[in-house]
């Protein structure tokens, strides 16, 4: 059983000058070595629920505790510390006239010492491939490029959870793989990886856990292979599984023993069955 | 017979100031009422493309060109871009921060002001366009107001009003939540059957393939594909060496070691792929 | 349903010319007659308006203003107007300060003046819709680009507003501290406006190509889709307006001349 | 490779940019005051979209901009009264577009020539201003109270609205001054001249 990392306990949110609540009783536990991906329409809570991670919001009622602390009266600063915010749009974020002072500036914030600050900035260039361009003024960069810096300058302070909303947005092929190989390494080290995504196929392939939200309200919370086959929750969340799991679900007519989520793992299963029928 | 609405003759384009060439000498030719997506990763120059097509790059913004661009018979290096605006409509990627007006309905009359359409006309017309694109039920909201999906349709239908028949969509749907995204694709779908040609940037691959007929592949620059959807998307040896992907069922069609038989050939979409493997339905129970 | 809008009360249902000229009438009748009960006839009129408009939560902050113009006004010219005298009067005393019956009348000309109008122009002006008021200017002759101009400033602070608050909780989530010492916030503005001056500038480039296409430049003479509905109340009020303004402008001439007596209970 | 050539700065975008600039202005402008409170910082910084816009498009499109947001605040606020001071906005716009056309608006020095300007011009206009429509005061506390203590020693009311501005717009412009230049000198080259082209270097 590994450790908790995130936990709500009946999470209410009731924006000031709305009527409507943002999050009706959310009941969470994320662990260590979860990747985590939120998913559901606009306005179904996702960013309102993340928010809570690192403080932006507070709760209307309800707890929320990091790593086993309550959340209540810390600051944004102390849990943005410990949990990594990346933003849907990278100019947001950048201020600075070149990228690696863009890299410096979180831990600048979170007064790092020089030596460690250096350690952690070379680990992200080395990672995420910045070398040639810490020089370059970072509004100059094409938009995956940005939204590559964003997430190092994130990084860079070390957050052992990391929030990601809307990664692969406005992303290309290029930046799609740049993404995978940081979860990846974040998985890798023990860390947390959350992130809110509309891109189903992205999500299928590279999430361990899946939370369907609807309406301030968790519709479902479970490893991707179980979410993508329930059709009455999909529905009432109006998201389509991948078209590769469309497709197997067609061909297997509901008598799946496995569910497909990437075109990888349809090719086996489908090349084994050939080769067991022949 | 095709009739041709949009010559691009040997074209190439380089920004002011900048050695980099970002068009490098395109041709190809679009027909009337044809639906066309174009895909490639940044920096491949789908903007640029755009942009050049209505005549704001070169004749508005600056930059240096070579070639040239026919839109409905007249040569863009002539007429310098005016009167592009009749046949061809664009709507850009941010629609959030191009809204001028207080409501959906000054928004959507904006252009036909700057034309300086008569009264009655913008009245009949801003009708036609809501409704076109589902908003006659928010007249009074304002633009800032409006869902993601919302405001790319009220974009559009700011368009629209101006009754073009070619209209670009530049990644109109790369910001959009899938609710979202489907509007603005079921729109377009209902716009190319009632005779609109379409041209539209998106990274949305499947949804490409089951909506556009023609896809022109573009990296760095260079026109690297145009040919039918399905020539393209089967093409994954050349998509993949440019950086963009095929749809998911193309690639599961070509990932299998035996191929099967289907109507169409290789499936891009989904309806094809159920057709085409339906040789394997059930395979697998009879095994057990 | 073209053009639906909010006509359920007079004063939402007036053209913005009627509410113009009414607001000149105004000005001039608080400048020139000087009256002590007309002004607070104005007052009074004014605050029933904007709670029967439903008003009253942005007015809050205009009384901030009008507290802080009382306490400052008879604070300072009550104890020391340029108009008071030695051995003028005392009226009364607060902290060993004399406040002069002549200082204090200082104080109602100009608080009697400032504050009716604030009450008057707030209800008049935050009924007006700024696309109504667009297409006034534009039936005056102000040119189609200015008014553009004006009409584009109220959408821009509108997203800019999205924006920054996009923008303040991305770099919060980097440990920015916006709520520290006071040399602390001052360093949080930097990182908290450049993004926003940045975006809107990239977003500017875009934005004036879009117009592009929409025909902004186009040289035809451009037209109004906007049609300001006639009202019966229009007219009357707009002439109502006129006649206040003149009428107050001649009674001051008058008392100028001495041909006639200032009304009763005349501010000094 | 042989290819024709639009220039740029000929464009036709130029009316479309001043079209569209000053209206930016006006936001930065109203947003900045909206950050300050936020911050709660104890001055306005409303002016820096003012100082920007000059800065890019040249002193005209500056003043047009100050002026023009006192216009639309005050309509946003429901205090039309403080629009009369839209002459004092004026002047920020139009001695920074001169100096930065000029070149001077480089340094920290030149920073600190503006706002001295920049500062003696909201006195000189907003106090006459002040004078005739509230007799001297204005609704800002902080000012009120200068001229309540240049008055009592002495000062008359007419010199100590003057006076009692230079400080409190020293502060409050300079500052503003200050970090629309810091904003200014981190916007990239091409986001600095918008003359009609798209990248200019």
């Amino acid at each position: 059983m590994s450790e908790t990392v995130i936990r709500t306990e009946n999470l209410v949110h009731v924006y000031p000058r709305g009527e409507v609540k943002a999050l009706k009783g959310v009941n969470l536990e994320i662990k260590k070595d979860d990747v985590v991906s939120i998913i559901g329409q606009n306005g179904s809570g996702k960013t309102t629920l993340v928010r809570h991670f690192n403080g932006l919001l507070k709760p209307t009622s309800g707890k929320v505790y990091l790593f086993d602390e309550d959340t209540e009266g810390q600051s944004v600063a102390e849990m943005s510390r410990r949990c990594g915010y990346v933003f849907q749009n990278p100019n947001h974020q950048i201020f600075t006239t070149k990228v690696i002072e863009e890299l410096e500036v979180g831990p600048r914030n979170f007064n790092f010492t020089a030596a460690e600050m250096k350690e952690s900035i070379e680990r992200v260039v080395e990672l995420m491939d910045l070398k040639d361009i810490l020089e370059q003024h970072p509004m100059t960069l094409d938009y995956t490029t940005k939204k590559i810096v964003t997430i190092a300058s994130v990084l860079a302070f070390k957050p052992e959870v990391l929030i990601l909303d809307e990664p692969t947005g406005g992303l290309d092929e290029v930046g799609r793989q740049m993404l995978t190989r940081i979860i990846n390494m974040m998985h890798d080290e023990g860390h947390t990886v959350i992130m809110i995504s509309h891109d189903m196929d992205y999500v299928a392939e590279n999430s361990s856990r899946v939370i369907v939200m609807c309406q301030g309200e968790v519709l479902d919370d479970n490893v991707p292979e179980k979410i993508f086959l329930n059709s009455e929750v999909l529905e009432k969340a109006q998201v389509e599984p991948p078209q590769i799991t469309q497709l197997d679900l067609f061909l297997s007519a509901g008598k799946n023993e496995e569910t497909i989520l990437s075109v990888e793992k349809f090719i086996n299963k489908y090349n084994a069955k050939r080769g067991g029928n022949n | 017979m095709a009739n041709p609405i949009i010559e691009v003759k040997n074209y190439s384009y380089k920004y002011d100031g900048s050695d980099v060439i970002v068009l490098k000498d395109l041709s190809f030719t679009i027909n009337e009422g044809d639906f066309v997506g174009i895909v490639g990763c940044n920096k491949a120059g789908k903007s640029t493309l755009c942009k050049s097509l209505v005549g704001i790059l070169p004749f508005v913004a600056g930059g240096s060109w070579s070639g040239e661009i026919i839109v409905d018979g007249k040569s863009l290096n002539e007429t310098r871009g005016s009167g592009v605006t009749d046949v061809i409509g664009i709507v850009f990627q941010d629609a959030e921060s191009q809204f001028t007006q207080q409501t959906v309905e000054d928004e959507i009359a904006f252009a036909m002001c700057n034309f300086g359409y008569s009264r009655e006309l913008m009245i009949e017309r801003v009708k036609f366009a809501a409704e076109a694109c589902g908003l006659s039920s928010m007249y009074d909201r304002s633009p800032y107001h409006l869902s993601g999906g919302q405001q790319q349709r009220l974009a559009v239908a700011s368009i629209l009003a101006l009754q073009p028949r070619v209209i670009i969509l530049d990644e109109s749907t790369s910001q959009l939540d899938p609710i979202g995204r489907d509007e603005v694709f079921r729109l377009v779908r209902e716009l190319h059957r009632q005779g609109k040609t379409i041209i539209m940037v998106d990274h949305n691959i499947e949804m490409l393939a089951e909506y556009a007929d023609k896809i022109l592949v573009l990296h760095e620059g260079e026109l690297v594909a145009y040919d039918e959807s399905h020539k393209v998307f089967t093409n994954k040896e050349l998509l993949n060496r440019h950086s963009v992907r095929v749809p998911q069922v193309t690639d599961a069609a070509l990932g299998l070691k035996e191929t099967y038989t289907g109507n169409s050939g290789t499936p891009i979409t989904l309806k094809e792929a159920e057709e085409y493997f339906a040789g394997l339905k059930g395979r697998g129970d009879q095994h057990e | 349903m073209l053009q639906e809008r909010d006509y359920s009360t007079v004063l939402r249902s007036l053209s913005p010319a009627a509410k113009l000229w009414l607001a000149m009438g105004l000005i001039f009748s608080l400048i020139f007659l000087k009256n002590t009960y007309y002004a607070f006839a104005v007052i009074a009129i004014s605050i029933v308006t904007i709670i029967r408009e439903k008003q009253t939560g942005l007015f809050k902050l205009l009384m901030v203003t009008i507290v802080i113009l009382f306490i400052s006004m008879y604070g300072i010219y009550g104890t020391m107007a340029p108009n008071i005298m030695e051995g003028d009067p005392v009226a009364f005393r607060i902290f060993n300060l004399n406040f002069y019956t002549t200082g204090i009348a200082y104080a109602n000309r100009y608080y009697l003046r400032v504050v009716p109008l604030m009450c008057a122009l707030f209800t008049i002006f935050l009924s007006i819709d700024i696309t109504d008021l667009s297409v006034t200017m534009c039936k005056a002759g102000i040119p189609y680009k200015y008014v553009f101009t004006f009409v584009d400033s109220f959408q821009v602070i509108t997203l800019l507003r999205k924006e920054m608050e996009q923008i303040r909780d991305a770099q919060r989530a980097r440990g920015l501290n916006t709520e520290g010492n006071l040399i602390q916030r001052f360093k949080a503005f930097v990182p908290i406006i450049v993004p926003v001056v940045a975006n809107s500038i990239i977003k500017i480039q875009d934005q004036a190509i879009a117009m592009e296409t929409k025909g902004f430049n186009s040289e035809c003479k451009k037209t109004l889709y906007r049609e300001i509905p006639a009202y019966k109340w229009n007219v009357p009020v707009a002439a109502f307006g006129i006649a206040l303004a003149v009428f107050s402008i001649t009674y001051r001439i008058l008392v100028a001349l001495k041909v006639i007596e200032p009304f009763i209970s005349n501010i000094i | 490779m042989n290819m024709n050539t639009v220039d740029s700065a000929k464009g036709r975008l130029k009316g479309t940019y001043i079209a569209i600039m000053i209206p930016i202005g006006v936001a930065i402008n109203y947003i900045g005051g909206i950050i300050a409170s936020s911050l709660s910082l104890p001055i306005y910084l409303d002016s820096i979209g003012t100082v920007i816009v000059a800065a890019i498009m040249g002193p005209w499109v500056g003043a047009a901009s100050g002026a023009l947001y006192n216009i639309v605040s005050s309509l946003i606020s429901g205090n039309i009264m403080a629009s009369m001071f839209a002459i004092c906005n004026i002047g920020s716009g139009l001695i920074v577009g001169y100096m930065a056309r000029k070149n001077h608006f480089k340094s920290i020095t030149d920073v600190i020539v503006a706002t001295v300007l920049v500062a003696l011009w909201n006195a000189i206009t907003g106090a006459p201003i002040a004078m005739v429509v509230y007799g001297g005061i204005d609704g800002n506390a902080g000012t009120n109270l200068m001229i309540a203590g240049l008055n009592a020693i002495g000062t008359d009311l007419a010199n100590a609205a003057f006076l009692a501005r230079i400080p409190v717009n020293l502060v409050d412009k300079g500052i503003a001054s200050v970090i629309a230049w810091i904003v200014y000198k981190r916007l990239p080259d091409h986001l600095k001249t918008l003359n009609g082209s798209t990248i200019e270097k």
